[in-house]
């Protein structure tokens, strides 16, 4: 497991608007994700669930070095991604809940989040498969000549399929600005990654590419942020893409409702005390980066934006039924059906 | 019909009859594996449909791999050709997209382009089918996708019991067979049903009537056949005597059950939950028309998913699948 | 009909016309790209089709790949969301399965999954077909799987003009499209046809009556189509008229066109190389029956590829592939 | 290119039946393809060619070292792995003409040449999807307890693609008995594999799964020897599989036909001077491991053999019409049609 961020301060950290900035997309995060657990739980919504708990610092990491302009790339269990690229709390959840006023009018659902306004291109249900597609977006960004950037997010078990090999090689030989950032949560559905991953660090399969490597601790919200923003200059300037392996836990198992029997009980305890946010917003405190007041405000605003969003979810319709027909093709001539 | 209904015949649901034959046919032969994503204990597979099997067989038999489908249906097709009798699991459906090429290019054509030499006698198991709010890339039925390749054989159970014979008559077939389980069956006490103990199999190629009748034939295979019979249950007291034939598999087709019930009852409906555009449905339907033509009271309805992706919001995806009333619409328009 | 006949206009082969479309989208829109495999200079192509189009529009638009066909798909995928309009190449029909997924799950649902937000304006160009001796792995015509995936186009023409018109036309289409275009066509010069200069597109979902005629109508598309003429060229000599559809686009469909000419001559006739078991004839023959029950005077026959894959002796290759003696059969037993 | 084979004697060089044994695959090969390519160039024969010339001292590398009960996969370009696992001339004749006497009866044609008696299990036209089966070969040698290998073969180009990633992934986890031989001929159909790879050394990718890998002079026939050895002995004994990179040069182009306006001439002529077949046999004449009457009795029946699989080969019928319909499925009750 990581190592516990110090309580001594850090002469690596960003500015304190920086510092408050990973703070509030955590928050966010962490907010989301024990709403949508604890509806889930009381039986007032139902839907297949990925949590992101556990994961918060990572997406927070590279969130305030994007750019509005920059394109991100996620899966299934992308909420914290989602968040932390700023796709709108009551769209996200209106998409969530399948209701017609979503970011996808409640058509794709958690797994296909898509909000091009913020940048969040594309949410995918197949493991690895968001990996070839944001290089697209990269050789996008190189042909326009502009020094945008995408951040294709993946997790552990994505790094052993085939699409992440091909996307990898394609970025690389192609000097695309892409930064791949492979959360590992150390498991991939009920498998630990070590069972079926060849290599200790996913990010030593960067050479292969002769691609950049480096793996941090994605605990640490400190050193996350600062390799992310190796990474993402690196691309920027046109120096090529980076393989960034963020080790981390996932602290609720594949899918809401795992009995997670295949996870080391004390390996879990430990992660779940060690607990990334709290700690960072310990180690803020605790080196004067905040106030407590200036913290619980971050907290509350959070709180009330999500009640809003629950609120604006729940009282959301369901789509028409006529939008079973629409959105499949752009043109149809005489909207044949075929 | 087949006669799973005597009394003393446990009642099992879908999920544990995949499971004693999964057990029965690695107990009797050692030469049968089994390779998948999670499929091992602890867990037992993400659907619990593999459970206990490591433990009581070996996590050498029993393999957990890495999420890599291409080397999945790979080493299922080498260990095949090598002796082996390899049940590779591919978790869902739409993933069959990622390794198609082993599906389609080799363990389809190995057999043909050795001249006979070698045989990949394997069985691809797949979860499939819309119903659970999984949206588009976690619900698809894709069996027309294996029809149209020659050389894989295609079942799709609708109960228990065909489940379990099925799949026992699949894994000790010489062929590659892909072995489609409607999720929305594993664990449905409404669709349990009896399961003969032991090694019961149930040929491929033999279609099951599920219910005889004289008016019209309904033809499905699958989760929906379990819709056509309520159908026909609702439309016998109206006094409309529907027949009902599960094709049980579509890879070999038991044309001549369906030709004699059509020929009977000079109407069908064929009903299934894949996108009906260029699915399963329109085989049949032109076999039907090309051997029946002139014996028909009305053309041949098929009823089908619609011609989207699958949505995610419920009420939509509810109407993506053939609803029980669209069956029976496409019922009494045959009945005209 | 097509009045590209006109006598001053250049005859061209059909991989001349599609390197002209390639070349023509290309300059007049900055935005259209091309990925693939060995698709740039010097040699422009393993079939030349993209031949002088790196060396003209750079090797920045006109970019070769590794073998790396989920990276090709993908990145398409990816710029074409991004506001490109990419052209990517997969060299040979069979190679789509190891790049389905992106296709299918990616290209083809993306717009619905995203409730329109975003599109993907991209195409997939292939080359496919049987008869030059590739054996079983080389020779596929696949496109019944994409017409079963609903968000993607599908378009296989027969013609050098038609190539032309419809790839320009399927390359500033908002949506992802599937553009099949058979080997054996590309550099044959008795298919060579006239093709107008310029940047002369032909709509998608319009199929052409190739001939016209009044005794049975033969739809097709693709190569197989000029098999279709000849055979009405020749039975016209015994005074049988046939009309011969060619419907250039699967997906969008021109039902339309061939309800009405089937309606005229109340038999018909569907002809393509690809499988015949689930193969693109059978939805096509299930509408004819749907719509035109009782207005035929017998069963829509199919002619389609052997149940088989490709074998490699030339014999068997050829028997394989529908010819000419099984589509005029197929006519005349329709006359029966 | 490869360093010249020095004509000094090799302190690592086999014993001299090993050095006559590796000379006559070579010259079966060798052989082979000139009379393939003489007889297309002449019109006497029509087929989908892809020479292997030029490779010959990979194939007799491993060739010597394998048993018959070891297996082969391989690819298009496979004739002289072929030849290396013993596939009779004759059966392999014919099943390159397409005759009902071919090891296939003339269905699979060279592409996909399979003859299970000489352990050649498969050869397939789809780049990379050799590497996931042989992994399942090795996976029945594993569970049947027995010291037999796979041995694949596949291109530099083919290391680019997914299949590729997957089958070391999974032979690396599983520990199988397989040899991944990359034989880098320089060029993946008509692109030189620099252009389209990451990396300099395939080997190198070895890495990523915690798996031996090494790059050695395929036209070097004694360390190609050695190296192979080494490969095959480790996967006996249970340690594992081996990436095995052979760096060599294809003399002739993608196929038959090719106008190889993309090769450089003056690479091209470099590498057929040095050809490694000649160069070879100078040295095992130069330093006593064989006299010329030896090495020409050799090349003298390897000639007849080729002279009587030709005759048979063109003397063989062409399949039954028949058999178009027969193997496609290994039963069908009442022979029905799908
Ligand atoms: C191609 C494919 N295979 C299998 C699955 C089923 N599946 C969904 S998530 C998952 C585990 C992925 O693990 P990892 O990549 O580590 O991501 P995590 O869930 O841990 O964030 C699997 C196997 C899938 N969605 N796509
Ligand atoms: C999946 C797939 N993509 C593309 C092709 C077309 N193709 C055939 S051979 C070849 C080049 C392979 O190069 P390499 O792996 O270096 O092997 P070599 O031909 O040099 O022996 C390509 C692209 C194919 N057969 N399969
Ligand atoms: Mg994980
Ligand atoms: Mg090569």
């Amino acid at each position: 497991m990581a190592d516990p961020v110090a309580g001594a301060d850090r002469p690596d950290a960003p500015d304190r608007d920086t510092l408050l900035a990973m703070f509030e997309i955590q928050s966010r995060i962490k907010s989301c994700d024990e709403r949508f657990r604890s509806m889930l739980t009381s039986g007032q919504i139902q839907l297949i669930y990925y949590s992101p708990r556990g994961q918060e610092c990572i997406s927070a990491g590279w969130g305030v070095h994007l750019r509005p302009d920059d394109q991100v790339v996620t899966i299934y269990r992308g909420l914290h991604d989602h968040l932390a690229k700023g796709v709108p709390l009551r769209e996200l959840w209106a998409e969530f809940l399948g209701r017609a006023t979503g970011t996808c009018k409640g058509k794709g659902g958690p797994m296909h989040i898509t909000h091009p306004e913020s940048g969040l291109m594309v949410t995918t249900g197949i493991v690895g498969a968001g990996i070839p597609i944001a290089t697209g977006f990269g050789l996008a960004a190189q042909l326009d000549g502009s020094d945008r950037v995408c951040v294709v997010n993946f997790g552990d078990g994505a790094s052993n399929i085939g699409a992440f090999h091909e996307g990898l090689n394609l970025a690389a030989v192609w000097n695309l600005p892409v930064v791949f950032v492979c959360q590992n949560n150390l498991y991939g559905e009920h498998t630990p990654y070590r069972m079926v991953t060849g290599v200790d660090h996913i990010s030593d399969r960067a050479a292969g590419y002769g691609m950049a490597g480096v793996t941090v601790d994605g605990n640490d919200p400190v050193a996350t942020w600062k390799v992310m923003g190796e990474a993402i200059a690196r691309a920027r300037a046109g120096e090529g893409p980076t393989l960034v392996e963020a080790r981390t836990y996932r602290f609720w198992g594949h899918l809401m409702g795992d009995a997670m029997e295949y996870m080391d009980k004390d390996e879990r305890k430990a992660a779940m005390a060690a607990d990334p946010v709290l700690r960072y917003r310990e180690w803020l405190l605790a080196n004067g980066h905040a106030t407590e007041e200036q913290l619980a405000e971050v907290e509350q605003t959070v709180l009330a934006a999500i009640d809003d969003a629950v609120e604006f979810a729940m009282n959301s319709p369901y789509p028409d039924a006529s939008e079973l027909y629409t959105d499949v093709y752009a043109t149809v001539p005489g909207g044949a059906q075929s | 019909m087949t006669d799973t209904a005597a009394p003393e015949i446990p009642v099992l649901m879908t999920g544990l009859a995949i499971n004693q034959a999964l057990d029965i046919a690695m107990t009797i032969d050692p030469k049968v594996i089994m390779l998948g994503e999670d499929i091992a204990e602890p867990s037992g597979g993400v659907y619990k449909v593999t459970k206990g099997l490591s433990t009581k067989h070996g996590a050498h038999r029993v393999r957990k791999t890495p999420i890599s489908e291409q080397a999945i249906v790979g080493a299922a097709i080498g260990a095949a050709i090598a002796g082996y009798r390899p049940i590779a699991e591919i978790m869902i459906m739409d993933f069959l997209a990622v390794c198609l090429d082993q599906v389609s290019n080799h363990a389809g054509k190995i057999r043909y382009m050795s001249g006979g030499q070698t045989t990949v006698p394997m069985v691809i198991r797949t979860s499939a089918g819309a119903g659970r709010g999984f949206g588009a890339q976690h619900s698809e039925m894709l069996e027309a996708w294996a029809v149209h390749t020659p050389g894989i054989k295609v079942v799709v159970p609708s109960t228990p019991a065909d489940a379990k014979g099925l799949l026992l008559s699949s894994i000790f077939d010489d062929d590659p067979v892909l072995f489609v389980e409607q999720m929305m069956l594993y664990w449905n006490p409404a669709v349990a049903g009896p399961v003969p103990p032991g090694d019961v199999r149930i040929p491929l190629g033999v279609a099951d009537v599920k219910r005889e009748g004289s008016d019209v034939t309904i033809v499905s295979y699958g989760r929906q056949v379990h819709d056509c019979l309520a159908v026909a249950a609702k439309l016998a007291d109206e006094g409309v005597s529907c027949e009902v034939v599960d094709l049980r598999t579509l890879v070999p087709l038991d044309e001549a059950t369906v030709l004699a019930s059509v020929a009977k009852t000079k109407r069908a409906v064929i009903v299934h939950e894949a996108v009906q555009v260029c699915g399963f449905g329109a085989e049949l339907s032109s076999r039907i028309h090309e051997e029946l033509f002139g014996e028909l009271a009305g053309p041949v309805r098929r009823v089908g998913g619609a011609n989207t992706p699958v949505p995610y919001a419920s009420n939509l995806e509810a109407d993506f699948i053939p609803q029980q009333a669209d069956i029976e619409a496409a019922v009494r328009r045959t009945l005209g």
